[in-house]
């Protein structure tokens, strides 16, 4: 799993760091790792991602899939945002992800996608967002 | 006799090679298992309702496990770990499946039957049971529920009442209906008696639990094993049964909870594994199932159930089901032919696979230690039902239970030997 | 690392022909179990606090307990029920041989470890303990200790401290003398810690809380597969380990508990085999350890478990032992010689066998993934210690446990797989 | 097991019935088989059994044990019945007892045992036997 490119995206992430402007700000995290992140939304008036950070520490698959994914998301609408499933982010990985490392890859999609939701009234009481086993 | 069919829809001289133990001959020294030189004389095994045999594929995936990918489940990264784990978290959909349940989250793997009553009965009853509240059960229940939600009654001061059993072996459901009132929060009845072989009215109970705002527990441990169920259809709230009597390893049982219900009830056994976070002054807890699966789970016991479960469904529930029925019918004319031969229950072609009876002057041990002179393994006793037994008014009773593997020849064998425990004790 | 010794008590070659999984080779798909095409490098085994691989005597034994005489216990009359009864039964006596116990009445069979811990913790926690009174662990305790003392307090409203473990890994002496009190109903401890490999010292905390009229219970999952344990001479009131981290299978552990005290203590799972007698109004429990042991046990799982302790008496616990200690403090030196590895707990040559260790700049779930890539298979995370993590100042932490079939050659592959981690990592 | 002895003691028990004028008087149980022996006993001056008789029902193997050991024990000494043991019992039943049967052959010794335990007071809350498993 640890191919040249995960290992530079774990060292050198990009956006990482918070957003004092965020439209929405969403955190989450996968229990069994111990991996958390937060990401930071700013939309444009088409509810497209205009900037977003991520920010929280865990283990190389979590982070290196943060800052892959963050830089995916750019442009995108919150749509297109749901849309996305475990598939995306594990082919945006490019390594086969073992089974129980899955839920770190997919911890800062999830956390995305919550916060997305939360921010369109769809989840309502959900406070941080868990990844199970 | 010849009322019931001669022909079964299984081939069981096929299916019984795949039960190596169905070959074995006994009569001699108990002391070391296995067959010895004095043992002599072909086995006829029909104490099925106790724990069914194990078939060779059963065996095979265990040992598969033990000698290809045993390690321990859930946190594991490492390759054994994670094909142990897939195995493992797959044998709860798998029993979902068996039995219509929605998903692995309403499956809990439990140590048998009892230890799923009594997981409902401490980690629900104990908490929200008391004075005024009532658990109504069935005078035919096994003491797996009977004494687990008795003595959780008496411990929170709840009541408890027992649907009454008929002369002819069914429950009185005028008292059902009764019985299950507004004060009562758990309906908790088996499915098929153990004892008087009765299929019970699961669909018209679980109904009158819910009508009153009851729970309504079924316990299964007798019918999973011989017919297709389905948890949804009948609609309980908790469902149970071991794998031991349905061809899979002793260890291991089954608590299927609607996911709505378990989601709310605390966890009942604390340990690793069905914790989310820990620190020194308190714990939060894992999602479902895990939730309930405290300590390293029977593991190697999930995946014999598993292929236990595609070894039935291999065969065909319905099948099972319409050769145990005819077995067993057969069993109950042959046994009513005698004067002197009391069966318990309803009569022969309405009932799960098993035959209780006595005969008239002799003790049950007594008949089944003739029969096992003969070789056929019955079971006697009062079959964890002994309130039930004193309402039948025997201390004990001897009991003939069948299963895929059995033939028509095997309950000749059985009815021979208890015509000579007539003549012995005549 | 010329400082340990270079051979082994053990001839390890011969002894690894017995474990079938030992020879697997490991790297491609997990989801189908067992060795695929894609498997191509040979398996490095060293997650054995986690769970021990099962030698053939083991799988035979139960192959042959399904083979030719799995029955139902207890009450059976029939030759194959005597043959099961007798080996269920003698089961519990060989157990009581291995650990210094009196007699069987001494041994309750239970699922785990885990449930041992809550047996007594429900059977006798939920009932004597109350506001006022103390239950003291160590920072140390797994949470199969932890969090069932901890939430049982919380129910009854006793209170819990924990023991301070030192720098160096070692319970703080001063503090368990205070801390064990004139308050304190209960002290439970490891006997080897599976996070730290500490060796705790039992004869003092058993003293301890005698002194205070506390029980004292015994953790021992981590020491009975690796050294000969006396419970009488520990003078320990209970005590509780797992089938299978010492050769045995899943679906069984142990609780042994001092005869005088389970006579006292009113049964937890309720259910059939564990009554004298019952009427619809109230039951009366069998004799130990059978008042326990409810429903149908672990029949299997037990004449799995003899043939497990029959095999590592084979071997020679003393002999076990002197090779887990060598292997260990081989990879404590060389694994301390990376300046950039953290070993956590006591010293290399006083410990269990096991080293827990984080390398810096490196998730413990990496370092685990990057061994594994390797065929290296060792645990990551919390250990199920998650509050002891917390004072390590670590999230989580690798782990490499060795049994009696590991080798130098395998201590060096771990060792060059942490390498290779730092330099993926560098 | 089920000789034509043991059938015989079994359908026309010896001693059977009740004493009225009985130095001591003992019960037990054998709970697995629900069988149940009373055991009275008339002593002579030199504590030997000068009359014995039980009652009770049960399976054909407890009640035909104590028949047959009944009609040994009259003229013994309770020293003497103290030191029976269980191989005696099954030896003058003369046939082979299962293991799970044997509870059944030993509890009218075991009845008549505690029964002179009692009298004599070394077994003091007793109050009845159980034979256990
Ligand atoms: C010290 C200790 N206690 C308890 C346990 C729990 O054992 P089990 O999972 O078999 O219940 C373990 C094993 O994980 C352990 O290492
Ligand atoms: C109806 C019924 N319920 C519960 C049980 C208990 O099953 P187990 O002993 O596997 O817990 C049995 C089997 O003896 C049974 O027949």
């Amino acid at each position: 799993m640890y191919r040249q490119q995960i290992l530079d995206h774990y060292r050198n992430p990009r956006n990482y760091g918070e957003l004092s402007d965020a439209t929405f700000s969403h955190t989450g995290e996968n229990p069994s790792c111990g991996d958390e992140i937060t990401v930071d939304v700013v939309l444009n008036e088409n509810e497209a991602i205009e900037r977003i950070a991520f920010s929280g520490d865990g283990c190389a698959i979590s982070q290196a899939a943060a800052s892959m994914l963050t830089s995916e998301l750019t442009g995108m609408t919150l749509n297109e945002l749901q849309e996305l499933d475990r598939d995306d982010v594990l082919d945006l990985l490019g390594v086969e992800v073992t089974p129980m490392r899955i839920k770190c890859a997919v911890l800062a999609e999830k956390v995305a996608q919550d916060g997305a939701k939360i921010y369109h009234g769809e989840l309502d009481e959900l406070e941080q967002t868990t990844i199970e086993g | 006799m010849a009322t019931h069919e001669q022909t079964s829809p299984l081939d069981v001289a096929v299916l019984r090679e795949e039960f190596p133990v169905l070959g074995r001959h006994v009569g001699g020294d108990v002391t070391a298992p296995g067959e010895g030189a004095d043992d002599d004389q072909p086995l006829v095994y029909l104490d099925n309702a106790a724990t069914s045999q194990t078939p060779r594929a059963v065996v095979e995936a265990m040992t598969d496990y033990y000698y290809s990918y045993n390690a321990n489940v859930h946190r594991g990264i490492h390759h054994l770990s994670q094909e142990a784990s897939v195995a493992y978290e797959e044998a709860h959909d798998r029993v979902a499946e068996f039995i219509g349940a929605d998903g692995r989250e309403e499956i809990v793997f439990t140590k048998n039957t009892t230890e799923a009553e009594n997981l409902i009965a401490y980690a629900w009853g104990l908490e929200e049971l008391g004075p005024g509240d009532k658990v109504v059960m069935t005078q035919m229940e096994h003491h797996a529920s009977l004494v687990t939600w008795q003595q959780i009654a008496k411990r929170t001061g709840a009541d408890v009442e027992y649907i009454r059993v008929t002369e002819d072996g069914h429950l009185d459901m005028d008292h059902a209906r009764e019985a299950i009132d507004e004060n009562t929060q758990m309906v908790s009845f088996v499915h098929i008696s153990n004892a008087l072989g009765t299929v019970n009215p699961v669909e018209e109970l679980v109904d009158q639990a819910h009508e009153v705002g009851a729970y309504a527990f079924v316990d299964g441990a007798q019918s999973v094993p011989n017919r297709s169920v389905d948890v949804g259809a009948m609609d309980a709230d908790f469902f149970s049964f071991s794998g031991h009597k349905l061809c899979g390893p002793t260890g291991i049982g089954v608590l299927y909870g609607k996911a709505e219900i378990l989601e709310e009830i605390q966890p009942y056994l604390y340990g690793g594994d069905m914790i989310r976070s820990v620190t020194y002054e308190d714990s939060t807890w894992e999602e479902l199932p895990w939730k309930f699966e405290a300590g390293t789970p029977p593991i190697a016991e999930a995946v014999g159930l598993t292929a236990a479960l595609d070894f039935l469904d291999d065969v065909g529930m319905e099948r099972i089901q319409a050769h145990e029925e005819a077995l067993t019918a057969y069993a109950y004319d042959r046994l009513t032919e005698f004067d002197d031969v009391t069966v318990y229950g309803p009569p022969g072609d309405n009932r799960g696979g098993l035959v209780g009876f006595n005969l008239e002057g002799v003790h049950a041990h007594d008949l089944s230690s003739i029969c096992n002179d003969h070789a056929v393994a019955i079971r006697a006793g009062d079959h964890c039902t002994q309130p039930l037994h004193d309402t039948l008014g025997a201390a004990a009773s001897a009991r003939a239970s069948f299963y895929l593997y059995n033939t028509r020849d095997e309950v000749d064998a059985l009815v021979e030997a208890v015509d000579n425990a007539r003549q012995l004790f005549a």
